[in-house]
């Protein structure tokens, strides 16, 4: 056992994987000799050769498409993305191609892929170096899309999203590498050392992407969160003195619906969290899992919490992320106070 | 290049000929010493330079093979190139008729450019993986994949691998190193690159090799393909077939004032051939100076196919609504049959009635083997394709959510 | 008044706003001379002339690109994406630039385009003819995204689209061009020429977006549905005998949630209709906001019914495809028949 | 080119230092006659294919200017352009210190590349719209656009034009010819080129002029840039500022063995300059030519600046983890301010001691306005921005939906 943060993780599994699979190729842009902008690789180059961890050319469209033809050959690479707001160039190799081969060849070839990606706010990165676009990949078949909120579930799962057959988004949200962030960018930082789930076990171990985590076992209400939000969650519960089950969804496609709607079952009221853009964000597809499964112990209308549907904004950061007072108001909202 | 204004002004390439016109081709008259000298193919990329702008050929119109391209072929290995493109044509036929009979959505020919499939993989090893677009069907008659399973795949019956999930003609043979059509342009460039630098870093001495229409070009991926295969040094071809039309458009609208295409490539230091893609023997030659290259560690080529597409695009389209209708005869390189067929019959290794013959024996195997594919059933039959494989090979195992809808699914039957 | 189809009503809107505003250009893939595949734009080249009406390389992130040049210099571009399914290599041109250029310049830029895109199944394109990417667009704020479901709305919103102020994404259902299609490929098309709907004013009239078109006025339940969805949901409704109040959407973003939930608030039950891939389709957007504003007036859980999450597969296209069967089953189901 | 090995091997590039190395440049050393002959500014395309491997210079180490390029400036022009590139880099000095000091989020310079921008805009008219990524600063600065809105843009405080929405450096100034830079690389590329084609569709003369890093050239945009200039004739100036670095990448990974990133516009038929981006006369002369190229008609022209990045890539950025720390210094291509000064002083219009003193009254005025902008907020004071500002211009009018986003928004007050 080590004590990591979620960057130091995210580099062990790779290097696991790395020293395990000489399969595994690391590659995005700046990953190589620099080791990332957010250092997830650092050291990769020189502990595993050039050949193994290197720089591309600035070419998202790019680094999906040699992705794709590696993977079809037998490799298994890792690619980065340097911020999820700049994936969009490589959207059609990922949602038209890695995603249907497989189908389109009937299972012939297979693009076992991996594309790391860190999104979300908390940093000032404004419009462009903050965004939460995993629903755009929620909607694309063939593809698994995961968002982990600790260091202990980053190793496992991006070991899993690597052995996994099929093409997986791995989504890193950039403000939890340091330290759970509960919300208030104006209480000093915590880090992942004071906390248990920064306890991160040596070699290899996998988390399984169908398998909510549950956060806080309680009766009030459910709230379903992952990422940074999962962190919020817990701060907002707490302040608002609710008995909330909490559950970390750590992967949206597959989804476990049947922890997710037994615990709403359980409850009767349901708020849903995300960062994104309100608007046919993932909390959409939630809250109409949700009813459906739930209907009938519902007391309470389902509420999301998400970010405006604006881009998100530099200077007014604070007030675009939905933050412990947006939670908590969501919280009376379903508990049926407000 | 057209004149230019002397004020800039909105500038909307035209081709030169309409329906109605008489076109006239004589501009791009064939010169006999068009043909650039064979450099090493361990050369230089900007050794190559001159050769994006030429013109690499090896028949003449009077059958001779002439100059320093000309390959060793036996004649038996160019009979075979002959009969593999005769046979594509027959294929051609046979399938776009039945389409038309309403067997079939959809089909696509590639009359006129079988020379480029058909020579190119005869100059590659079979376990070389192609990229192909959906008019390289001549690579898998080549290289002896079933015909009936290709007919099966148009006809998506029980006889087609891919149950029915592709539209005709998005073939899949992994077997044969032909990699599954994409429906999306351009996008596999970039992925052979890919499995390219995948070979090398197992050094292994396979290569791959990409096809894309001229029109495609202009997609994004092309661009990376050129970058990516520059960067790494990555043994491949990137081949543009350049059949003059994208669709409806011409190819000056992806060309623009670019001379050709082949010079694409110069600006990234790969090497660059251009080649009559109706000349059989100047593509096998031209691929296999590439494919060397390639596996010997020089990195990617870049080859443009000139050539003409004789026909319409697909069955969905009539080429007389925005083409003259006799240009693709009017078109100066003539037919990759029959310039391969005579040079067979200039050096004496065929005859007229040979040919002939081998026309109609094509003709009847085609035709027999079409009965025995269709007797597996078609798309205007009872589609024999269960319709529960269509939740299949989305993943690897079947998530919960599909397990659902395949519940949702039986209910409605 | 004349009797037109939509491709008519189509290129009809298009010659109207050419002929009124030379700041109208058209272009894409074989919209020029050759006038569409789809023939959209046939005769628009001859009678406004090369300039206005052109051709362009296959490259859709370049169609998008120039048209956000354009239309920030002034212009009022109509681009044509071929077929929707072709639209992602121009995907990070529209929502990373066209629909935030207003908003990172705080107004000083902006890109009053067009994009007009035929999406939809029931023509056997398969995986790559067939898509309704609809959901991938109303995430994006800054974005409009609409979809007629007849020649009159066709017309009347596409004027509206070239008009706004902002960029507009016109989705296309190309099973409609023709006629309605009520959803059972074996029956004879009925054509336009027979429908009301098919009557379209000449010249210049407008249909504004937020203003959901009722097709029925029932008292059963709400269906909601929009573009080939509309006549599917007609034909159902008829078949299972239910008294419904269908809507038909037309535009999804911005959405007329107001009429949606006065009629769900009425009837207390609601189907949602889409053609597309079921998780995170517009259809989840649609049942959190109608379980948002409506929740105590629901008497039953909210039905979607939708394509399958799997790509669109070409011979099992009418196995894919939300056929009436699909439709009245989610019928019963909303009903407590099933 | 490196030597090929006789196999096909991932091959990965590197720079040639790195941290521990001690720099040596003499390989790319600066030949006095490098600079090919200025053709008229209406020439065929390929009449520049040389120049886009070469090197475009006038300015001689000595101060000397020489050359066909030498440009028709007048001594205060050639001031202006000095004071300009110095205000520049004042500014840049101070923003960054005062990132340093928390009062903004961010902030990036662009030491080194100050005649690239400067140069470049004194050579087009102020209604030609620029399309610049985030270090074209100097173009704002050269235009006279107010230096402390630029400031307060930084800030985002109560003077900050865009209210708060970008981050620092993403300027939009509509009226100084420069368009709203995006955070996503490349992008504008192809928007200048849809620009220009609407002034040429309007038959004004206005052309437009694009910037993008030479890493950022293997975006999709730069090949649709490059293709769509080509195809419609547009006009357009499509510039690569070669800085050497792309982050922590240097040239190579994206220039792959592509010899100048000038000749990747030689395949288009574009006319191609590459130009020593260090060297105001030579980057004023280079755009002089390319304005008047596409202004007359004569279609797009991407130039190459050749020049380097002096510093990190932003304050979030240290080079020493990746570069030698002295490699700057060796760079052989001097500084730009650096080498016109010098030019000035040969041509007696100059003297240290006028310099020295400009350098001081620099400091003094961007220190001044600095205190203006400071004065209307910083981002770590209370932010000056209204929060509901964050609601606007998402579209022209506010829809149903925000408003009511607007509304959940004022209860979390
Ligand atoms: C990304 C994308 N855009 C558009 C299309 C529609 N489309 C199919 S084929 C074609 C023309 C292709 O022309 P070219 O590349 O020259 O190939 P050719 O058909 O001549 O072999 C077009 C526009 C597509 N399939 N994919
Ligand atoms: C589409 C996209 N991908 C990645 C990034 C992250 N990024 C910002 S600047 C940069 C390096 C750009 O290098 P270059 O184009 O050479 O410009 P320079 O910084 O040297 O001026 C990268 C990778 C981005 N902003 N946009
Ligand atoms: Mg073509
Ligand atoms: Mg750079």
């Amino acid at each position: 056992m080590a004590r990591m943060n979620m960057i130091e993780a995210i580099r062990d599994a790779l290097d696991v994987k790395m020293t395990e699979d000489s399969n595994v190729l690391v590659f995005g842009e700046d990953v190589g000799y620099f080791g990332g902008v957010f250092r997830a690789t650092a050291g990769l180059q020189e502990k595993h050769g050039l050949h193994r961890c290197f720089d591309t050319p600035i070419s998202e469209g790019g680094i999906v498409g040699i992705a794709i033809g590696m993977a079809a050959n037998g490799l298994r690479p890792v690619a980065e993305i340097q911020f999820a707001d700049y994936i969009y160039p490589g959207y059609d190799q990922i949602a038209s191609e890695a995603a249907r081969l497989r189908y389109r060849s009937n299972g012939e070839f297979s693009a076992p892929l991996t594309i790391r990606t860190p999104v979300g706010g908390g940093i000032y990165g404004g419009t462009t170096h903050s965004q939460s676009p995993e629903a755009l990949f929620t909607h694309i078949a063939g593809l698994k899309t995961v968002i982990p909120s600790n260091p202990y579930d980053a190793k496992g799962m991006l070991i899993t999203a690597i052995e996994d057959n099929d093409p997986v988004l791995f989504l890193e949200p950039k403000r939890l590498y340091n330290g759970p962030f509960y919300g208030d960018p104006h209480t000093p930082s915590v880090s992942w050392a004071k906390h248990e789930l920064g306890e991160v076990p040596e070699g290899h171990y996998t988390v399984p992407f169908e398998s909510v985590r549950k956060l806080k076992e309680g009766e009030d209400l459910t709230i379903l969160a992952y990422g940074t939000m999962v962190w919020v969650a817990e701060a907002a519960a707490k302040e608002a003195g609710v008995n909330a089950d909490i559950l970390d969804l750590r992967s949206l496609l597959p989804l476990d619906i049947k922890a997710i709607s037994e615990s709403v079952k359980k409850t009767g009221r349901c708020l849903i969290l995300h960062e994104a853009t309100r608007t046919s964000g993932f909390g959409a597809e939630l809250s109409a899992q949700v009813a459906e499964a739930c209907f009938f112990s519902l007391e309470a209308p389902i509420v999301r919490v998400t970010g405006w549907d604006t881009p998100y904004p530099h200077a007014q950061e604070w007030a675009y992320f939905p933050g412990p007072k947006r939670v908590i108001n969501g919280i009376r909202k379903v508990m049926g106070q407000a | 290049m057209t004149k230019k204004s002397n004020q800039s002004r909105l500038y909307v390439p035209e081709p030169p000929f309409r329906p109605g016109d008489t076109p006239d081709y004589s501009h791009i008259a064939v010169p006999v010493d068009h043909t650039p000298p064979r450099p090493d193919p361990m050369c230089e990329d900007h050794e190559t330079a001159e050769h994006a702008l030429k013109l690499i050929r090896v028949l003449r119109f009077n059958g001779e093979a002439a100059g320093d391209w000309v390959p060793k072929l036996t004649p038996d290995q160019m009979r075979k190139g002959l009969r593999d493109m005769m046979m594509t044509r027959a294929m051609d036929d046979r399938m776009f008729n039945m389409q038309r009979q309403g067997k079939m959505s959809f089909y696509m020919k590639s009359r006129g450019e079988e020379a480029v499939s058909v020579a190119h993989a005869m100059a590659l090893r079979i376990d070389d993986m192609t990229f192909p677009t959906y008019r390289q069907q001549g690579i898998l008659i080549h290289r002896g994949a079933s015909i009936k399973e290709m007919m099966c795949q148009c006809l998506s019956n029980a006889g087609d691998r891919l149950q029915g999930k592709s539209i005709p003609v998005l073939y899949s043979f992994r077997d044969f190193g032909f990699f599954s059509v994409s429906g999306n342009l351009g996008t596999q460039m970039i992925q052979a690159v890919g499995w390219g630098m995948a070979e090398a870093y197992k050094n292994s001495d396979g290569i791959a090799s990409a096809f894309t229409g001229e029109g495609a070009t202009a997609e994004g991926d092309f661009h990376y393909a050129l970058n990516f295969a520059s960067t790494y040094r990555a043994p491949v071809i990137l081949n543009v077939v350049n059949n003059q039309w994208a669709i409806s458009s011409f190819q000056g609208i992806a060309a623009g004032e670019g001379e050709t295409f082949a010079a694409r490539g110069t600006g990234f230091g790969l090497a660059t051939l251009r080649v009559d893609g109706n000349d059989f023997l100047a593509v096998y030659a031209a691929t296999e100076w590439a494919a060397e290259r390639a596996r010997r560690g020089g990195g990617a080529t870049l080859i443009e196919h000139f050539t003409y597409r004789k026909e319409g695009h697909s069955t969905s389209d009539d080429p007389s609504k925005y083409r003259p209708e006799n240009e693709p005869e009017v078109w100066p390189f003539g037919d990759p049959i029959d310039r391969l067929k005579l040079h067979l019959i200039h050096i004496g290794e065929w005859d007229e009635d040979r040919h002939a013959a081998q026309e109609e024996a094509c003709k009847v195997e085609i035709r027999n083997i079409y009965k025995e594919a269709e007797k597996m059933g078609t798309l205007s039959s009872d589609t024999q394709v269960n319709d529960f494989t269509m939740f299949e090979q989305v993943y690897e195992e079947l998530p919960g959510h599909l397990k659902a809808q395949v519940e949702v699914f039986k209910e409605e039957l």
